[in-house]
């Protein structure tokens, strides 16, 4: 994908131009096979981990009786709450009529379409007997945050590839097809509502993924109290997720500026974006902060479990929850607060992987240490890493992602501003320096 | 449940709560709950690879020691029957799990379960598993299966049902004698008739005369984790004070005098 | 145009999907689908029929536990004990052992699979070698006592030069060195534990599959018991956790403990009055007894009085199922603690069994010799009966008493770490397969006797011992079947002892006619006790001192073997055995250590890591453990499973023939 | 999931949890509806092509969507909104009313007639007596393409939608696409050596407001001359605008460097 505008020799073919959108260049056929090639590599090994799980069971990963829940439903929960970006720029883009936040949006929806398809495709993979999925809709336990999760995920993965649909049928070639153009015409004057909907199913199975683990009172250290049917975890997941989303926006949209060399958007949608995500993770910093509060001095203690007693294992300290509150929490949260008024983009950046990182860093918490600390008193506290078959049927995902996004990067249109960008390049750097602080 | 079918009369009315009362001081941890309970449930024994991680042990029994003064006690770990708000019924999330009303027994049907595993994760006596194998037999051993019960295939949750088969078949007999309601005595679980100490009393804890009741009324009985809320129907009993006192912890914390060995 | 008409053709699919709604299809597919995965086709199907029981005993060791067994088309799915029984874990699953996996079907010669015909053949042809040139034949019996051993007996009275040797039983260690004080002959005494008030076990697993275990557990489990078990070992065993008083000794000083004990009874409570003591006997300082097992001298002398006064007490040894027997001196001490505790002959102390009712045998018959005594590279043929005791033995114990070029036969139903070696092994019914004999159990007042009915059976290609016997050149009208009877019928002739039905054993009934009947259908002949036991009188010996096992600075920890009876036998566990072992740490499993913390940390060792155990004789990949329960500086090595006879090689098997200790050394893998 | 079906219960928390669900599946289902039902009612007004346009439209970037009121100065900086439509602005009338006074033709070496009114995609209209206009492109473009290219028109009797694409001009690894400056049916095909391509029968009245036409035309031309340069820029290597700012005849021999796709999309007003 790495390319520069113009070289003095000659360039390599583009074979596949008459696929790529007017206006905007890519680097050569050979080149973008050239970058695809190892993440191809990477997914087939993928696939072939996923096989195996599927053809002989789960026995070849490194989960066990007490590790239920291991690197993929961490990994899972860390990429859905990132994938967040999709349905929260939708919100505002559609909804609050947010009109900057269409520099994103496209690059969001595929994002979260991604994300969520990757997590469900590893958890197809993680369940016993995959084939019997369709029994949670049949036989569907209304109490169980499961059974929420799965209803929500499904749908909304069904609104995410409508919404992902109409880029791919804007791409120059497909549009040259009257119908799909009619098609995605008619497609994109209903999308506030599917927008809508989809903030709907994704507040709530943002929710309802923490809910999974702030329901079980037999886990002390992940349980939590809350509001009706609903757990603190489940608001503390919405608004860690709507923070993370943007936050994980940037992240993707710079690196993919670094990757293909063009600019993308413009620095204002950048501060935009900084400051929604900066507030919004001071929000969650101090709700955090209030739900440790009582956790630990009411929660767990009425479950006979004595304060801090949780963090006395080795390796997860007390540091784990200094670290997930204040480090990767009110830090980047005033980082971005700060650098989205001024301030270099590195620093927005800085503040946005350390705002991705805390939600990681919390899932990791949340799946992991919960299920590595012993409730009866005479169990004994368990580690777990990872082996190869679960490293390498998540990273084959994370290929698929890479491949999808690449294609999607190579022949749809996902940022509307890289042409004018390109051009306003083209014409000169003052011109660009307009756009750029013109916020 | 293939016995399901075959109940002519009406089952016992008569709601019961079964309930078992284990006598620490008299567990040597011998394990041989766990090969009756194996044998009788049809649990296979694991590939090479299976080990205390991943084998299948619908009953455990843990070797619990005091560091200091190196003393030891044998706790048998198995579904504690939670009753009152049962953690891995309610978050199943296709109505795998199902507390029996007229038995009290949580009931796990293998096949309509996912294999999700969140009801692992829930439970707090870390008293399920998973499949994470094929059942398999060597060649010949399927005659040796327990025709009362079903093999779990790959890839499903299962725990303890308190012998439900043992139950249907007391059921069926009962039935066929004109009876309505079990006789004391009548059904037990394999464990509990493997016990070479009769360490496990088990019986109708909604029967107030029942032995269970009274052993679990009495000031030496406990339960594991009770203030979670779960209300187990397994008691345990102990005359020893040092776990006793384990039972009013919460979790275990490493700085603690107790470890499993 | 075109679009139109793909607009038609979308529209047709379209209708059609909505309209197939409305069909059985889909329906019917997703039932289907349903249906499917929720009963695969290759999980199989569990067997129907009309439920039968049967009574008898368990064959798997010479306890022969009582065992009601559940079965369907005949073929047996679950036991249970009979009333009052305690079947222990293994016994629950030793009916699925006849389909372990190691199972043989063919005979084997060195190892490789052969036709039993022509291995019958070629064996018969070395033993029949042996009988022209006057080699020397020995039978390996590790259940002596039963009738099949007279059979072998009478075989090898066949032979100019023979030898009939046994591997005594763990639980008659202390009692052989009391006969042998006593001048009694071997396995003619017992232990009347039922009469005691302190019991006091050195290194025996008293509570963990010892006799018959629901002996011993039925008298620690009663209620108000009052009968107080003491134990002295280095392990934190079972019985080591279950004992009232646990005194964890260090490696190897059992000796000095027992003569400390020696000393304090005769300097402080005056034990052996009337008895004729060497004074050396009273001048082991007991400090030293302290010193060399670690335990202070309070706590020795507190056993000491306990001993002296909570009569009546019994001091009992033997060694462990798996760690192997107790050196020869010790014994010899514990036997005479236990004169000078007035245990030999007396109530609730060691007593004589009155032996079992025999037919007459022919005269001539081959002496019993246990293996340790065998004279070293003697035997040129030997024949290894397939009846395990369910204890674990090195090779080497076998291997120091063949002659070189010697010729091995197993009779085997499994291929085992033993058959590995044999020259060839002949494949006999697995247990359940065939009828097994169960004589009194090792350790047990009483003598009894019961039959083990087949539950499968036998199958094609398997040998019985008694056949391979008379291929071997036994008259063929010498039966096992003959001796059978004729045991019956000399025990009616007697008239002694009662007959249990296993199923109701309350109900037991007066020997008389139609015992074979009922000993075939399920029952236990069980001998009369005596009366009053007879005083067994005891010239006391002088004691030699016994070296204690000591680190070096190669091998700086101590090593021991450790696990259960059946565990590493010359049998393998039922496959569900695994559930205890490696799918639980309720037992030892194959391949692992366990160490304290401490001694773990200070050699750079994580709990379920991967090391490297090395002893003087070689080493070995392990995983360690750790266990609180454990004293520092001390390793205890699984024997389990297939690994177990390799791991036990690693233990160097002294004179005697113990193999209890080993310096180790222990480092990172 | 119904009523039937093992584990549904009539509960509140079952029948609120379901009818969201069902309510959701039925709202996503509807708005797929919506839109196919738009679809196949689009697809049968035949309003393929102006929808197209509007797609288009709505993805040029704001620099080719000026208003052709602020190309002349009159409205700076305006967008246009309706697809370059003057037909249907409402605030069209009033600029031309000013612009009807002093406007100020300023050459800039683009020939262009009076006669002719142009489309923002360099296609022009020349009204005929007999009541067809003649279409045709206009010289910038006949210098876009340069004298190799070649085109293809659509056959007589071919119906053009407004903005829809009227003929292709083909060069070597380059297409560019015309846009058809009226409505009607094509009655007769010309060629670039006759000087116009297409003789076109108007659907309904003529009218032509959309188009540029009189003084505007070389405002127009100066500031397309102006994007034409900033497009080559980057490989302004070789000769542009000959001296005196006029333009070579034939633009892709003299820059063959340059990205003449780009350029093509870019000048006719393709995204």
């Amino acid at each position: 994908m790495a390319d520069m505008a113009v070289s003095r020799f000659p360039e390599p073919a583009v074979l596949d131009k008459g696929w790529i959108p007017r206006g905007v260049s890519r680097c050569s056929t050979a080149q973008f096979l050239g970058w695809l090639s190892p993440w191809v590599a990477l997914l087939l090994l993928g696939l072939y981990a996923g096989w195996m799980c599927l053809r002989d069971g789960l026995y070849h990963t490194n989960m066990d009786h007490r590790f239920v829940f291991g690197l993929w439903i961490f990994l899972d929960l860390a990429i859905i709450a990132l994938g967040a970006g999709a349905f929260f720029s939708g919100f505002l883009f559609y909804i609050l009529r947010w009109h900057e936040m269409g520099a994103v949006i496209r690059s969001a929806v595929v994002l979260g379409f991604l994300c969520y398809s990757g997590a469900v495709v590893v958890l197809m993979v993680d369940v016993g007997q995959p084939l019997r999925a369709w029994f949670t809709f049949w036989h569907p336990n209304t109490h169980s945050m499961l059974a929420e999760v799965t209803f929500c995920i499904t749908c909304y993965l069904i609104v995410l590839s409508i919404e992902y649909l109409p880029l791919v049928l804007k791409n120059r070639k497909l549009s040259q097809i009257p119908s799909f153009l009619v098609f995605e015409f008619q497609l994109h004057k209903v999308m506030p509502v599917l927008a809508g909907v989809g903030t709907f199913l994704s507040f709530f199975h943002q929710g309802s993924l923490g809910g999974l683990f702030g329901v079980m009172y037999g886990r002390p250290f992940a349980y939590r109290e809350g509001f009706g049917i609903w757990p603190a975890t489940f608001f503390l997941f919405i608004l860690s997720a709507i923070a993370a989303g943007p936050a994980f926006l940037m992240l993707t949209t710079w690196l993919t500026e670094k990757i293909s060399g063009h600019r993308l958007v413009r620095g204002s949608v950048y501060r935009l974006m900084a400051r929604t995500s900066g507030v919004l993770l001071t929000a969650y910093v101090f709700f955090k902060c209030v739900d440790t509060v009582i956790w630990l001095n009411s929660t767990s203690q009425q479950a006979g479990f004595r304060p801090w007693e949780f963090y006395a294992w080795a390796p997860f300290g007390s540091w784990v929850l200094f670290l997930e509150i204040v480090v990767l929490g009110l830090l980047p949260a005033l980082i971005l607060l700060r650098a989205s008024e001024e301030g270099p983009r590195r620093w927005l950046l800085c503040g946005a992987a350390l705002a991705c990182a805390g939600i990681v860093v919390n899932r990791l918490v949340f799946t992991i240490q919960t299920l590595a600390l012993p409730t009866l008193p005479f169990d004994e506290f368990r580690t777990y890493l990872p082996n190869w078959v679960e490293v390498a049927t998540f990273l084959g995902v994370v290929a698929y992602a890479v491949i999808v996004y690449s294609l999607s990067f190579r022949y749809l249109t996902l940022f509307p501003q890289e042409k004018e960008l390109a051009r306003a390049t083209a014409r000169g750097p003052q011109q660009e320096e307009i756009h750029v602080s013109g916020r | 449940m293939a016995a399901q079918a075959k109940i002519p009369t009406p089952p016992p009315q008569k709601q019961r709560r079964y309930g078992m009362v284990i006598d620490l001081d008299r567990c040597t941890g011998c394990g041989a709950c766990m090969t009756a309970c194996a044998v009788e449930n049809n649990v296979p024994s694991g590939p090479p690879e299976a080990d205390e991680r991943k084998g299948i042990n619908l009953m455990r029994v843990f070797t619990v020691r005091e560091r200091n003064s190196r003393r030891t006690a044998f706790i048998p770990i198995l579904c504690m029957q939670c009753g009152d708000r049962t953690p891995c019924e309610t978050v199943c999330p296709q109505q795998a799990v199902e507390v029996d009303p007229l038995t009290g027994i949580v009931e796990q049907m293998p096949q309509r379960c996912l294999g999700c595993r969140y009801c692992m994760a829930a439970c707090p006596y870390q008293a399920r598993t998973f499949n994470w194998w094929d059942p398999a037999w060597p060649a010949g051993m399927e005659t040796t299966l327990n025709p009362g019960v079903a093999p779990r295939m790959r890839g499903v949750v299962e725990k303890c049902d308190l012998c439900h088969s043992r139950l249907h078949a007391a059921e069926d007999r009962a039935a066929a004698e004109g009876r309505r309601d079990l006789n004391p005595g009548e059904y037990v679980p394999a464990c509990v008739e493997a016990c070479p100490t009769q360490a496990i009393v088990f019986g109708d804890l909604a029967d107030k005369a029942s032995e269970v009741s009274r052993l679990a009324a009495q000031p030496e009985s406990f339960r594991w984790l009770e203030r979670l809320g779960t209300g187990p129907k397994v008691y345990y009993r102990t005359r020893r004070r040092w776990v006793r006192d384990l039972a009013r912890q919460g979790g275990a914390a490493p700085n603690q005098e107790v470890t499993r060995g | 145009m075109s679009a139109t008409r793909r607009d038609l053709l979308l529209m047709t699919a379209a209708g059609a999907g909505v309209g197939m709604v409305f069909t059985p299809v889909p329906w019917k597919l997703l039932d289907d689908v349903s249906i499917w995965t929720q009963n695969w086709s290759w999980l199989p199907k569990h067997p129907r029929g009309e439920i039968t029981i049967t009574h008898t005993v368990c064959p798997l060791c010479p306890a022969g536990c009582g065992m009601k067994v559940r079965r369907v088309n005949e073929a047996p799915f679950a036991v249970s004990s009979t009333p009052g029984g305690a079947l222990c874990a293994r016994g629950f699953a030793g009916h699925q052992l006849p389909f372990h996996q190691s199972r043989l079907r063919t005979a084997l010669h060195r190892g490789k699979a052969a036709p039993l015909a022509e291995a019958l053949e070629d064996a018969a042809a070395a033993v029949e070698r042996a009988r022209r040139s006057g080699a020397v034949v020995a039978v390996l019996d590790q259940r002596p006592g039963r009738m099949v051993s007279v059979l072998y007996r009478q075989f090898l009275a066949g032979f100019p030069r023979a030898q009939y040797v046994t591997l005594p039983a763990p639980e008659e260690g202390t009692l052989r060195a009391v006969a042998e004080l006593t001048g009694r002959p071997p396995r003619s005494l017992g232990y009347d534990f039922e009469r005691s008030r302190t019991i006091f076990s050195v290194g025996a697993p008293l509570l963990d599959h010892w006799g018959a275990p629901g002996r011993l557990l039925r008298l620690w489990g009663a209620p108000e018991r009052k009968i107080r078990f003491w134990h002295a070992a280095s392990g934190n065993s079972r019985t080591a956790a279950l004992s009232d008083r646990w005194m964890a000794i260090r490696p190897d000083s059992e000796h000095a403990l027992v003569r400390g004990l020696i000393s304090i009874l005769i300097r402080e409570h005056g034990a052996g009055a009337g008895l004729a003591l060497p004074a050396s006997l009273s001048a082991f300082p007991p400090e030293e007894a302290a010193a060399r097992t670690g335990v202070p001298l309070a706590q020795i002398q507190e056993l000491a009085r306990e001993l002296a006064t909570a009569r009546p007490a019994v001091a009992v040894g033997g060694g462990d199922p798996v760690a192997g027997p107790l050196p020869a001196a010790t014994e010899q001490a514990l036997s005479v603690l236990n004169a000078l505790l007035g245990a030999l002959g007396t109530p609730g102390g060691i007593v004589e069994r009155r032996p079992v009712p025999q037919p007459t045998l022919p005269p001539g018959l081959p002496a019993e010799t246990t293996l340790a005594r065998a004279p070293a590279r003697s035997i040129d043929v030997l024949i290894v009966d397939s009846a395990s005791s369910g204890c674990a033995w090195p090779l080497e114990l076998i291997q120091d008493k063949l002659a070189p070029d010697a010729v091995t036969i197993h009779l085997s139903a499994f291929r085992t770490a033993w058959t590995a070696q044999a020259t060839w092994t002949l494949p006999v019914p697995a247990p359940f397969e065939a009828w097994e004999e169960i004589p009194e159990t090792p350790g047990s007042r009483l003598a009894s006797w019961s039959l083990a009915k087949p539950l499968f059976p036998m199958p094609e290609g398997a040998i019985s011992p008694e056949a391979v016997l008379h291929r071997f050149g036994l008259p063929e009208d010498q039966t096992l079947d003959a001796l059978l009877q004729a045991k019956a019928a000399a025990i009616e002739k007697a008239g002694r002892g009662v007959v249990r039905p296993l199923a109701e054993p309350d109900e037991s009934s007066p020997v008389g006619e139609g015992l074979w009947d009922q000993l075939t259908e399920g029952a236990v002949w069980v001998d009369d006790p005596e009366p009053a036991p007879r005083p067994l009188r005891a010239a006391i010996p002088d004691l030699p001192d016994l070296p204690q096992v000591a680190s070096t600075a190669q091998f700086p920890l101590l090593a021991t073997p450790a696990g259960s009876r059946g565990g590493a036998g010359s049998m393998p566990s039922p496959p569900l055995a695994s559930k205890l072992t490696r799918e639980s740490h309720l037992e030892p499993a194959a391949g692992e250590v366990r160490v304290h913390p401490r001694t773990a940390e200070s050699l750079g060792l994580k709990h379920r890591g991967r090391a490297v155990l090395a002893t003087p004789k070689g080493e070995t990949a392990v995983v360690v453990r750790t266990d609180p329960g454990m004293a520092d500086g001390f390793v205890e090595v699984a024997i389990e499973g297939d690994r177990g006879a390799e791991t036990l090689a690693l233990f160097p098997v002294s004179r005697d023939g113990a193999w209890r200790w080993s310096p180790a050394q222990l480092r990172r893998a | 999931m119904f009523p039937g079906v093992s584990g549904f219960e009539w509960s509140v928390a079952h029948v609120i949890f379901l009818g969201a669900f069902f309510t959701v599946l039925v709202v996503i289902l509807a708005s797929l509806t919506a839109a196919a039902i738009r679809y196949l009612r689009a697809w049968r007004e035949r309003r393929a092509a102006a929808i197209r346009w509007h797609a288009e439209f709505e993805e040029l970037p704001p620099a080719e969507r000026l208003c052709r009121h602020a190309l002349t100065g009159t409205a700076p900086g305006r967008l246009c909104e309706r697809g370059f439509d003057c037909r249907t602005c409402a605030e069209h009338p009033a600029f031309a009313a000013r612009e009807a006074q002093g406007l100020v033709a300023v050459p800039n070496g683009i020939d262009h007639s009076p006669d002719r009114f142009y489309h923002r995609g360099h296609a022009w209209v020349e009204p005929q007596a007999d009541g067809t206009v003649l279409v045709g492109m206009d010289e910038l473009a006949e210098r876009l393409a340069g004298p190799a290219a070649t085109v293809e028109l659509p056959p007589p009797g071919a119906v053009l939608d407004t903005h829809s694409i009227a003929w292709q001009v083909q060069r070597e690894g380059a297409v560019a696409r015309v846009l058809a400056p009226i409505a009607g049916r094509v009655e007769e095909t010309g060629s670039r050596e006759q000087g116009w391509l297409l003789r076109i029968r108007p659907e309904g009245k003529l009218d032509l407001r959309h188009l540029l036409h009189g003084p505007e035309v070389a405002a127009w031309f100066q500031s397309e001359l102006e994007r034409l340069q900033g497009l080559l820029a980057p490989a302004a290597v070789g000769p542009t605008l000959a001296d005196g700012g006029l333009l070579v005849d034939d633009l892709p021999t003299a820059q063959p460097e340059a990205d003449w796709d780009h350029i093509y999309s870019a000048m006719f007003l393709r995204p």
